[in-house]
């Protein structure tokens, strides 16, 4: 057993146990770690986006715009930083329109590049692996493709939301049910592993880095 | 992705070309693209032994050197596309190649040919995405062809979806029992569509809140979703007739970190005990963590996420949740406003017609397969949903 | 009676102090599970082995980041030892990413010290004849594409700084056909890149190593044979582990033996509540209709 | 009234069309059009996170007026944010300088591996809460999870292939039905936001 001696270790134990023990209840530790995480976190974010956009993006483009005097340059480099400052009109009430702007910059582009990535990738390609291509009644293989597309077809029933769920359209939306149940315990019992793999690890950083017990 | 679209477009314009070129090095044009690609090839020489690779050298203009653009390391591999950003190639230019053989230790024995000048094209359309097109095009006057039939018809059908009809009784729940409403917006940004869902649910929910005197806390992860949920619940207030009644730390910015955002989520719940918590928009591995803490304070919980990886856990811890498509349904329901109950309807001709597509391309296909055994025909199939 | 009640209002803090002790418990006390090697990882195992008579290199490559390293870092320690012990080239590499750098670095040195630098026959570890590491490069597919045309022109230098070209164990590596197999670990999408680029494009075997979630969609390929074998979670690392023990005969600190047995402690904990739980549930149901 | 409301509506009609149009055309302008359209979003985008921080410092410097003892942790709060962000942009080597990369992994990266971790402990109360046999389908849930949970261990190896036929058949026929759907919402919410049907985000008002 050999306690670690780096205090950076010992910082990183005491705010790990912190956390834990907002597993027995809520507590003045826990809180403590929680504020410091926030405050911690939103400042390394500031951080990064002054260095990674800020200057790189529109510091170092506006000046060698304006040293170079490349106007063209400067106003593809301004107009951005302009609608950005829009957002500031929030803090006054009788202007806070103009915050639109920036948002509708943002929805329209948003909203315009999901649609055709979304037909290929949500429709196409899973409509694409669920046709059955040919069925030989002898290959078990067989069945199991039939079996998607069954379960494909009944799941969708279940997102008609135009008809009434009786009869037909009932009974085989409650087979999709049945499907998406499957699916949804499967997926649990699998994700397990991965979760405890996570604990694992901080337990081996809490024996082993810290406090030196494994080896 | 290069790989995906290029060796078809290679093998194709290979085979194709050959023989139409007089010199032994043939360039041709990658269709549907930017003009940024060139695909060189060439017959291997018969005659000579001893040769292992090939180097491709390119000019770029008349009186320029000739620039090794790359290497083909297999004798038989006759072909090379040429798109690599340090030799970038642009339409206009004018190019010509040179390819040399080379044996085992790399020496250059032999020159295979020069190709004649070539100049790279652009194409104003991707032929490629024809599916798509025709895709957007049906998804779109299916939409306005259903706007408009709701806007005579008023009375549009929509299912009972459990977990939106629980959200007068859970908001009811908190008044009666004078605590909080918490609202998660999910966490990501404006680019997942859910998380715009998800503000087009807030609305009606803050505004029925603010009707019923009780208070919404809205946590934010990113700082562009929380301008705009700032400004919807504030305008739920108002419409609500209680404009001094919203305070400007109802609706506030968290962190950008993920757990982060958690941490202090988790904290509010188990300090201020919300009545009801809501979880809608997009999630990730955190669902599990809010919901679970959520449940430890007795709260009612309604989620709905598009996430699919993650259904499963809000499926189990939450009293209700919206499965997918119904987050994106829910805005109509809850407004009954009949030009978005009118777009559900258009949602549903689409699903119908992907149904009877699958279904009926996969019994052809059997029949096809069973009967028919024509290739063609299941390529042609196929094509259909062509990428 | 009572039992089944206090179970129905279990508070949940018992769990967690269940869920708690079952994995660190078995970590301290060193316990192990019998563990039933499957045939994706004993074909992985297989594969390396066969490198013995070839002689052609193996690629380790750490493409995975600090999250998943608990499951994926004993698979690059089985994987490098495996190599050292069987007399294989190996390369050490950190992938297409910066993260992986670090942890292939962790993988080198708990392993080398583990063996003590030495291999089974008694030679030392020599570097540059045993084992190269290769820097991060950046470039991401470009990168693949330039080891499968001139594997010394793309890294020029290994990790310490030494141009490549003067280690030995280079004298055979030319490109990416000269290479006997690549195994990915990583717990995203990349190893599919590697298994196209790699695998289908220059022809070098590839296999991979994967998260318990990842390692459901790989079956496919397994049975194509784009994959030469997969390790999937902890399980194909304590798997992987296992076989070098009993076909190599080193006994070192199992890690991922070690670490599956608090998995078999978690699930077995969580399947075994399920249960009770749910006896719980019916038996007081049953109950209630009776007082009814 | 045209400023307040029309514009706005207006641009996310233009641009949203443009960037459908854009997405078939490979033509350089249109590249170009692509990725200007992507930098000025992720520029305009910047400033928004001042507007995150005002809230931020909103909400706990009142914390830190009201003088109880939500104040201390406010004032820890404000305290971390500053030093993480003047050590990142003032102190010696930006973000990659020592003082500032052994902060980020002491402080924020093991609380976040951390909190991560605790959802081993949520995952196994949420099992235990909720896999209760209410009705078949709950049944089928439950058994399905077991299965597979007990695929997952050292000697449940025998269980593979059951396991490999659930994740690759009934999951993904279900998730395939989900994502399908999925498709056609975000596709009906995007055409919706860009023709102005749906504009709540706009805030009300005029």
């Amino acid at each position: 057993m050999q306690l670690s001696t780096s205090i950076w270790v010992w910082i990183a134990a005491f705010l790990t146990l912190t956390i834990y023990s907002f597993l027995y209840k809520d507590n003045p530790l826990y809180r403590f770690a929680e504020h410091v995480f926030v405050g911690a976190s939103v400042g390394w974010s500031i951080a990064i986006v002054w260095h990674m956009t800020a200057i790189p993006y529109i510091g170092i483009p506006l000046r060698d715009a304006f040293v170079q005097r490349n106007w063209p340059g400067l106003i593809y480099v301004a107009i951005p930083t302009l609608l950005g400052c829009l957002y500031f009109f929030r803090f006054f009430p009788k202007q806070s329109w103009l915050a639109r702007w920036p948002i509708a910059l943002m929805m329209g582009y948003y909203c315009g590049i999901s649609i055709s990535p979304s037909i290929e990738t949500n429709i196409f390609t899973q409509v694409q692996g669920t046709i059955l291509t040919g069925f030989n009644p002898t290959s078990l293989s067989s069945w199991w493709a039939l079996l998607l597309l069954i379960g494909v077809v009944s799941t969708l029933f279940y997102f008609f939301f135009s008809l009434k769920h009786e009869g037909i359209v009932g009974k085989t939306s409650r087979l999709g049910i049945w499907f998406v149940m499957i699916a949804f315990g499967a997926s649990f019992g699998y994700t397990v592993m991965a979760r405890v793999s996570l604990l694992i690890g901080r337990i081996q950083f809490l024996l082993h880095d810290w406090l030196g017990i494994l080896k | 992705m290069i790989f995906k679209k290029f060796i078809p477009a290679v093998i194709l314009v290979f085979l194709g070309s050959l023989p139409l070129s007089g010199s032994a090095v043939c360039v041709q044009d990658v269709p549907d693209d930017d003009g940024s690609a060139l695909i060189v090839s060439w017959e291997p020489p018969g005659d000579i032994l001893g040769f292992f690779m090939y180097k491709i050298y390119r000019k770029d203009s008349l009186e320029g050197e000739f620039v090794q653009v790359g290497k083909s390391s297999k004798m038989e591999n006759c072909f090379f596309v040429d798109k690599d950003p340090r030799f970038p190639l642009n339409s206009g230019m004018n190019v010509v190649y040179r390819i040399v053989a080379l044996d085992e230790e790399e020496n250059e024995i032999r020159e295979i040919g020069v190709s004649e000048q070539f100049s790279p094209s652009h194409s104003y359309f991707n032929s490629t995405k024809k599916n798509t097109v025709v895709a957007v095009i049906f998804v779109f006057t299916a939409l306005i062809t259903f706007l408009n039939l709701a806007k005579k018809d008023k009375n549009l059908f929509i299912r009972k979806i459990a977990g939106l009809d629980a959200l007068d009784e859970a908001v009811g729940r908190a008044t009666e029992m004078g605590r909080s409403v918490l609202y998660v917006p999910g966490l990501s940004t404006m680019d997942d569509i859910a998380t715009v869902a998800s503000i087009n649910i807030l609305g009606p929910v803050a505004k029925k809140v603010a009707e019923y005197e009780t208070k919404i806390l809205v946590p934010n992860r990113d700082p562009i979703v929380y301008t705009i949920t700032h400004e919807v619940v504030k305008e739920a207030y108002l419409e609500a007739g209680r404009p001094d009644a919203f305070q400007e730390d109802q609706v506030f910015f968290v962190s950008q970190n993920q757990f982060a955002f958690v941490a202090a989520v988790n904290g509010i719940m188990m300090r201020e005990k919300p009545a009801t918590n809501l979880y809608l928009g997009m999630f990730w591995a955190e669902s599990l963590l809010l919901a679970e803490t959520g449940n430890a304070t007795g709260a009612v919980q309604i989620a709905g996420t598009d996430s699919v990886t993650q259904l499963p856990f809000f499926v189990t811890s939450c009293d209700y949740t919206l499965i997918g498509e119904e987050l994106y349904a829910a805005s109509a329901y809850l407004s009954r406003d009949p030009v978005l109950v009118g777009t559900i309807k258009a949602q549903d001709v689409e699903k119908a017609i992907l149904l009877i597509l699958l279904v009926l391309l996969s019994v052809l296909a059997i029949l096809n397969f069973n009967f028919f055994r024509s290739e063609s025909f299941l390529r042609f199939i196929m094509s259909f949903f062509g990428t | 009676m009572k039992f089944w009640l206090f179970m129905d209002k279990l508070d949940r803090r018992w769990l967690f102090l269940a869920i708690g002790l079952s994995v660190i418990i078995p970590s301290i006390t060193n316990m192990r599970f019998p563990v039933t090697t499957t045939p994706p990882t004993l074909n992985l195992w297989n594969f390396v082995d066969s490198l013995k008579y070839t002689k052609k290199p193996l690629i380790i490559i750490c493409d995975y980041s600090p999250s998943t390293s608990p499951e994926l870092q004993p698979m690059a320690h089985a994987l490098f030892r495996h190599a050292l012990e069987a007399d294989i080239p190996v390369f050490l590499y950190g992938g297409l990413y910066t993260e992986g750098f670090g942890l292939a670095r962790i993988a080198e040195e708990t392993v080398l010290e583990e063996i003590d630098y030495q291999k089974a026959n008694g030679d030392s570890v020599i570097y540059g004849e045993d084992y190269v590491f290769l820097p991060f490069v950046p470039g991401g597919l470009a990168v693949i594409a330039g080891m499968g045309e001139d594997f010394i022109g793309t890294f020029r230098v290994d990790a310490r700084g030494d141009s490549l070209k003067n280690l030995p164990m280079m004298d055979n590596v030319r490109r990416l056909e000269d290479i006997g197999l690549i195994v990915d670990i990583a717990g995203s999408a990349v190893s599919r890149t590697w298994m196209v680029y790699a695998g289908t494009r220059y022809g070098t075997p590839v296999g991979v190593g994967t998260t318990a979630v990842s390692a459901a969609e790989y079956y496919t390929f397994l049975q194509t044979r784009q994959f030469v074998g997969m390790m999937g979670g902890m399980k194909g690392a304590a798997e992987y582990e296992e076989l070098n023990a009993s076909n190599l005969n080193i006994e070192v600190r199992k890690q991922a033996g070690i670490a599956m047995a608090s998995q078999n402690f978690v699930h077995l904990l969580i399947i075994f509540m399920v249960i009770l739980g749910n006896i719980s549930f019916f038996v007081l149901k049953r109950n209630k209709e009776r007082r009814l | 009234m045209f400023l307040k409301r029309t514009l706005p509506l207006l641009i996310v009609f233009l641009l949203g069309l443009a960037m459908i149009i854009q997405f078939y055309i490979p033509h350089p302008v249109s590249q170009n059009f692509y990725d200007s359209m992507a930098e000025w979003v992720r520029i305009s985008g910047a400033f928004a996170l001042i507007l995150g921080l005002s809230s931020f410092f909103y909400v706990h410097t009142r914390k830190l007026a009201r003088k109880n003892k939500d104040s201390f942790y406010s004032g820890v709060a404000i305290l971390c944010l500053i030093g993480m962000a003047g050590i990142g942009i003032f102190g010696r080597g930006g973000i990659n300088g020592w003082l500032f990369s052994n902060l980020y992994r002491s402080i924020i990266v093991p609380l976040d591996a951390t909190m991560f971790s605790l959802l081993s402990f949520y995952i196994a109360s949420a099992a235990f809460k909720a896999f209760k046999a209410r009705n078949a389908m709950a049944f089928a849930l439950l058994v399905t999870a077991i299965i597979v949970m007990l695929g997952r261990v050292s000697f449940g190896s025998f269980l593979d292939g059951i396991v490999e036929w659930i994740l690759v058949y009934p999951n993904t026929a279900a998730q395939r039905g989900i994502i399908l759907g999925i498709g056609l919402g975000m596709i009906a919410t995007s055409l919706k936001i860009i023709l102005g049907i749906e504009r709540s985000y706009l805030g009300g008002g005029d």
